[in-house]
């Protein structure tokens, strides 16, 4: 009896969730990790996406209807990304946005290869994604960022002009992300003639770097080149500033978030190079707005996550747009004719395998002054 | 070799040995005294963490007074628990006794901890800083942070007392007893669930303690408890489980060892030492580190 | 466990095994699709769990290191030495099955709670090599592009690449791991199993060689977990070190305490509602973990005997006007 | 001799939450006098000592303490009533030595007293006195059965419960044993006493009582149990 009464309930239960499609809003997903050792990155994120929809709902959204926003967790775990994009794509989105770890995107990337849905990263870094992306792969997933590849050719480029930096040492996490940054730093400062004396693999959370400095601090490296995330880095680099250990940091870095700008404030930073895909110093009136935006709504600077939610929105929303439909097919289409003008200065367009190559922004800091160098195309 | 490398390698091994020692040694309290594993231990470090984090500033970073404040919270909220905690061991169930339910339970509490802090603090990594910043003492050519030494201190500061405590106060004694030998405490007349509460009690101020000491030297978020819950943990099985000299004996052998490793081999083997070493103490000598296990169970 | 197929029980399976073969044609979700085969899979996962815990009263945190030793013996079985996804999950059931000898025979000799210990660290070791072994795993970029499993049958060819077959291979298979399971355990062995959880004593005074029957347990709920582990990774497309994550771990001891240590129907419905509640109610994830944990603590200390307590408590009162002291059928 | 009860039990079951061990037990022990609870492994001696001890559970039943009804007070208040009990086997702190295990055994007396007690037990074992130094475990095991004894005797127990004093212990150490114990009872102590050794029981005991699966069969003084032809043959080899 109690079993029937189970049944029952569970029946309804589960035609109760059916997919709430308003009629009324153009659906868009978003798969993010809101919980989880990277979360706080998935907080930034959903920042610049929410402000862009606010905004272009304020302008009278996309096809003359709002957009409206479903926002699924993925804890940066690939089981749950699969989970989160057949739930996004059931709940009827129009595309999805985000899944940012390389390993959720690509757990993602078949799912919505066979249900047919857009799928735009702006975050996600490793190279897999442009080989199984676009022309002979999968042609439903776009990518906004540039590689790691890209981002450490830039870099390396620029303290090679330098000249001061001959030897160069690696500290990254062991993931996909920190691997995929220090292959590609090697293989770059390879081309350039730069000696790579070691380099370091930690685990994602490591707490104690105080052995790796100690040996860096006699390795002779002039210069470190960090893959880390953003905690592992606060703690890498007041870590290192302690134990005065001398040396430049390079790799991929961002001085947002409180941790990195007390940091900064101390001079820990001084004599920093990094190729980034964003900084909030970036001298165009757009970005300067967009920081502004961000600071009035959350009392912080924008975070490269934030700008990357945001331009995910506005190349998504313009895609739909001149789909003039919000069919998944015709939007895909529409994407692969992406001409967006970043708000970092040039025009986004998507390559044979989806890829959009966007700018690299290479910052040095002074003390605790940073300064855009330059501001480039990937491509 | 360079003397300068391996003295720098083994003064940095022995602060992180200490950190592991304070919070080894609470686990092993626990297990010693109640025969449980607490896995919400790495989760009061972390909420101490937050603490400090949020008395720092209110005392113009001074270190020194906010971690009075914090210890003495600490305290008071510590018998709270461990009162709260026996007696949730206490009520009846059918899970396979205290060992099995203090497990379940201290899971589903981390589990609260965790994302509770997150919900509240995001994840967003904290940093806080003190009066005394980067500074460092210079010993030739060896350096030793502010933060690192202050850690070190209260430390060792922190394990005398409570080898004082242990060794030479009746309370203590009383903890020693029951650890011992609880039938031989009863026969005398001590009470298990009073001296098990302040055994926990003790347990939870010294992770508390180790959390304080740590926010002038990483940064953390809600997760931080976790990665070192699972060092300690090892610290307490190679460690003879429920042996407070043994705990810390192993802690500073296993900051040291992993000092070194990272410094002569491969990073990423660090954390392999813990587990290596705790799977080779199992199969080699698994006898004389379970032998308070056996006793109970 | 089963509780006889007397008629209206027999009739209410029926309708269930109709419902769930039914379901796909009546729905066109996927996504709901996906949460079914999700609830299949962690019943299944729990049911092990169940087996070692619930019915030889020994708690294991090794469960997670099966089910990941599966997921990548399993992957590694087809993209190394060019098995098929059967292989894979045959080849994950005998390395579960030796691993899991291995581990319960030197840390039962010694007592129950070295067997918990012992099994914290082998999940631990298990998820350190995983993310470090990187020639074997691919480390934390994970093993990604798992083909679909697919049968031939000389001209015959199937492949299982899509959401509604996978539901069925899902079905089919926590059909038949079910049944072995509800089988084994109603007969000899499962009272045997839970003679030595509630009197290992007089189990021993018995003659029951009380290590050789736990060292049993601890294997047959590894290859469960195992071949469980091995299917889900084929069903994601990939595995990557996350599958040892303390999450699986959590779920599992939640439906476990939930639907009542030592059940069988109950655990299954706990499965069920525990993987479909989160989904139905949309809540945030830091808030479903909050409320797994709440449940957890609550369950061990107020419904220690789970659902099937609650059931058994009612099935008294309503069947013999308040007597107690009644045994329980759990 | 006082003939006043100490403990008088009546219709007494006990158990370890499980069946019960020990049916019906009514058993009075007088003031100042020794009792000896004989009978067959299994048959619930030591179950029912501990249940006097307040260690396993009274199912049903009374136990009167002077009078005072005690069935369900926990071991540590009995103890605290002068209700001691001495498990078997060994039952002290290994890792301390001899003065550590005494010190904190007195835990319970005011410290102007504990010297006295110390004096008292010294009196009573000198040996000790000797040892203080020795790790506990260290002892042979006829000294690890003093040490306990001299633990619990520090607070001047009104009435002692010892499981099996003499196990493993030679036959020289166990009459000095059973020597220590008939003086101390000597000098108006109640002192219950399971023992397997049951020629040298009774010998120094007043009473005894025999169980056999978890009942009294026969109770009464010392020396007509050990008349009894039944028990002669079950426990007294001829």
């Amino acid at each position: 009896m109690m079993k029937k009464t189970f049944g029952a309930s569970f029946l309804a239960v589960v035609l109760a969730a059916g997919p709430a499609m308003a009629q009324e809003a153009v659906q868009i997903g978003v798969s993010a990790p809101l919980t989880g050792p990277v979360a706080h990155g998935g907080e930034h994120e959903m920042r610049g996406i929410r402000l862009a929809v606010e905004e272009i709902n304020a302008k009278g959204g996309v096809l003359g209807k709002p957009i409206a926003l479903t926002v699924e967790d993925n804890q940066c775990n690939p089981s749950v990304s699969v989970t989160v994009a057949n739930k996004l794509i059931e709940d009827g989105v129009v595309a999805i946005i985000g899944a940012q770890c390389s390993s959720a995107v690509l757990a993602a990337m078949p799912v919505v290869q066979k249900a047919g849905v857009p799928l735009v990263s702006g975050i996600a870094t490793s190279p897999s994604i442009t080989e199984k992306a676009g022309i002979g792969g999968n042609p439903w997933v776009f990518r906004l960022n540039p590689s790691d590849r890209e981002l450490a050719v830039a870099d390396v480029n620029y303290l090679a002009s330098l000249g001061s930096v001959k030897r160069v040492a690696i500290v990254a996490e062991s993931t996909d992300y920190g691997r995929g940054g220090a292959e590609a730093f090697a293989k770059a400062a390879e081309a350039k003639g730069i000696e790579v004396v070691s380099t370091d693999f930690h685990p994602l959370g490591a707490a104690d770097f105080t052995t790796i400095l100690t040996r860096l601090g006699r390795s002779g490296a002039q210069a470190i080149a960090l893959y880390q995330a953003p905690a592992d880095r606060a703690n890498f680099v007041r870590q290192k500033e302690a134990l005065g250990v001398k040396a430049a940091l390079t790799g991929k870095l961002n001085f947002a978030g409180e941790a990195h700008e007390k940091l900064l404030a101390d001079g820990a930073f001084d004599q920093a190079v990094t190729a980034f895909p964003y900084a909030p110093e970036v001298d165009t009136p757009a970005n300067k707005a967009f920081v502004a935006k961000l600071v009035a709504k959350y009392g912080e600077t924008s975070q490269y996550e934030s700008f990357a939610g945001y331009e995910e929105v506005y190349v998504l929303a313009a895609a739909i747009e001149r789909a003039g439909t919000p069919d998944r097919a015709a939007v895909r289409a529409a994407l692969t004719k992406t001409s967006y003008a970043s708000m970092l200065g040039g025009t986004i367009t998507f390559d044979d395998h989806d890829q959009a190559h966007n700018k690299a922004v290479i910052s040095r800091v002074d003390g605790s002054k940073v300064t855009v160098v330059d501001v480039f195309s990937t491509n | 070799m360079d003397p300068v490398f391996l003295g720098q390698l083994l003064l940095n091994g022995i602060v992180i040995g200490l950190i592991y020692g304070l919070i080894a040694t609470g686990l092993t309290l626990q297990f010693g005294i109640l025969h449980i594993v607490n896995f919400a231990h790495g989760e009061v470090l972390m909420v101490a963490m937050y603490a400090m984090a949020a008395l720092l500033p209110l005392f113009g970073g001074d270190f020194f007074v906010a971690f009075a404040v914090l210890v003495v919270l600490a305290s008071a909220v510590s018998l709270l628990a461990a009162r709260g905690l026996l007696a949730a061991l206490a009520t009846g169930g059918d899970g396979g006794g205290i060992f099995e339910k203090s497990l379940l339970l201290t899971l589903g509490v981390s589990i609260v901890l965790v994302n509770g802090v997150q919900q509240l603090f995001t994840s967003n990594p904290q940093m806080a800083t003190t009066s005394f910043g980067y500074g460092a003492f210079a010993l030739g050519e060896i350096r030793l942070t502010y933060a690192h030494a202050l850690a070190s201190v209260v430390a060792v500061v922190t394990f005398g007392a409570l080898f004082w405590f242990l060794l030479r106060t009746n309370a203590g004694r009383a903890l020693r007893a029951v650890a011992q030998n609880r039938e031989a405490a009863l026969m005398i007349g001590l009470d298990p669930t009073r001296v098990a509460r302040r055994a926990v009690a003790v347990s939870l101020v010294l992770s508390a303690v180790a959390g304080a000491v740590l926010v002038p030297i990483i940064v953390f978020q809600p997760t931080v408890g976790q990665t070192l819950l699972l060092k300690a943990f090892a610290v307490v099985v190679i460690g003879g489980m429920g042996n407070i000299g043994g705990a810390v004996a192993v802690a500073l052998g296993l900051g040291v060892l992993e000092s070194l490793v990272g410094g002569f081999a491969d990073i990423v083997w660090q954390n392999a030492v813990a587990f290596v070493a705790m799977i080779a103490v199992l199969a080699m000598r698994p006898q004389g580190l379970f032998a308070a296990a056996i006793r109970k169970g | 466990m089963p509780p006889a197929m007397r008629s209206p029980k027999g009739l209410l399976l029926l309708l269930l095994a109709v419902l769930a073969l039914a379901y796909p044609f009546a729905s066109s979700s996927g996504y709901h699709l996906n949460v079914l085969t999700n609830a299949l899979f962690f019943t299944v996962l729990a049911m092990s769990l169940n087996v070692i815990y619930g019915y030889a009263g020994l708690l294991s945190f090794a469960q997670v290191g099966f089910w990941g030793v599966g997921g990548y013996v399993g992957a590694l079985t087809v993209t190394r030495l060019g098995g098929s996804v059967w292989d894979g999950m045959l080849a994950a059931g005998a390395v579960a099955l030796l691993l899991a000898i291995a581990i319960s025979a030197v840390s039962l000799r010694l007592s129950n709670h070295a067997f918990v210990i012992v099994s914290i660290a082998f999940t631990l070791l298990l998820q350190l090599l995983a993310q470090e072994w990187i020639d074997v795993t691919n480390g934390p970029m994970g093993i990604p592009g798992l083909p679909a499993p697919e049968i031939v049958l000389g001209p015959l060819y199937f492949a299982f690449d899509d959401r509604t077959s996978q539901y069925f291979l899902a079905l089919a298979f926590a059909a038949a791991t079910l049944a072995a399971i509800g089988l084994v355990l109603s007969s000899r062995v499962g009272r045997t199993l839970r003679m030595l959880k509630h009197d290992e004593t007089l189990a021993r005074s018995l003659g029951v060689r009380t290590t050789r029957w736990k060292v049993f347990a601890a294997g047959f709920a590894a290859v469960v977990a195992a071949m469980a582990g091995a299917l889900y990774v084929f069903y994601l497309s990939i595995v990557d070190p996350t599958i040892f994550d303390v999450y699986y771990t959590q779920l599992m001891l939640v439906i476990v305490i939930v639907g009542g240590l030592g059940s069988f129907w109950p655990m299954i419905a706990a499965g069920f509602v525990l993987v479909v509640l989160p989904e139905v109610l949309r809540t945030s994830d830091e808030v479903r973990m909050i409320y797994y944990g709440v449940v957890l603590i609550a369950g061990v200390l107020f419904f220690p005997r789970g659902f099937a307590g609650l059931l058994a408590a009612r099935r008294r009162r309503h069947s013999s006007g308040g007597r107690l002291g009644q045994p329980g059928s759990i | 001799m006082d003939s006043e009860a100490v403990i008088e039990t009546a219709g007494l079951v006990v158990g370890y939450g499980g069946p019960p061990i020990v049916r019906g037990a009514a058993v009075t022990v007088r003031r100042g006098t020794m009792v000896t609870f004989v009978g067959p492994n299994g048959a619930g001696k030591s179950t029912l000592l501990r249940g006097l001890a307040g260690l396993s559970a009274a199912y049903a039943g009374s136990i009167l303490y002077n009078g005072t009804q005690i069935a369900a007070t926990s071991a540590l208040e009995r103890h605290a009533m002068g209700i001691v009990f001495v498990p078997q086997g060994r039952c002290n702190f290994g890792r301390m030595s001899v003065e550590e295990n005494l010190e904190i055994a007195a835990h319970g007396i005011a410290r102007a007293e504990r010297r006295a007690a110390r004096a008292y037990v010294f009196g009573l074992f000198p040996v000790l006195e000797e040892r203080l130094q020795t790790m506990a475990g260290n002892l042979s095991g006829g000294e690890q059965q003093l040490l306990e004894m001299a633990m619990v005797l520090q607070t001047r127990p009104q009435c002692l419960l010892v499981d099996e004093p003499s196990l493993g212990l030679s036959p020289k150490m166990q009459a000095d044993i059973f020597g220590k114990l008939g003086g101390l009872r000597d000098a108006g102590m109640t002192i219950i006493v399971v023992e397997q050794n049951v020629r040298a029981a009774l010998a120094v005991s007043d009473d005894a009582a025999v169980l056999v699966n978890g009942e009294i069969v026969m109770q009464g003084p010392a020396p007509e149990v050990a008349g009894d032809p039944g028990i002669r043959r079950a426990y007294l080899g001829h």
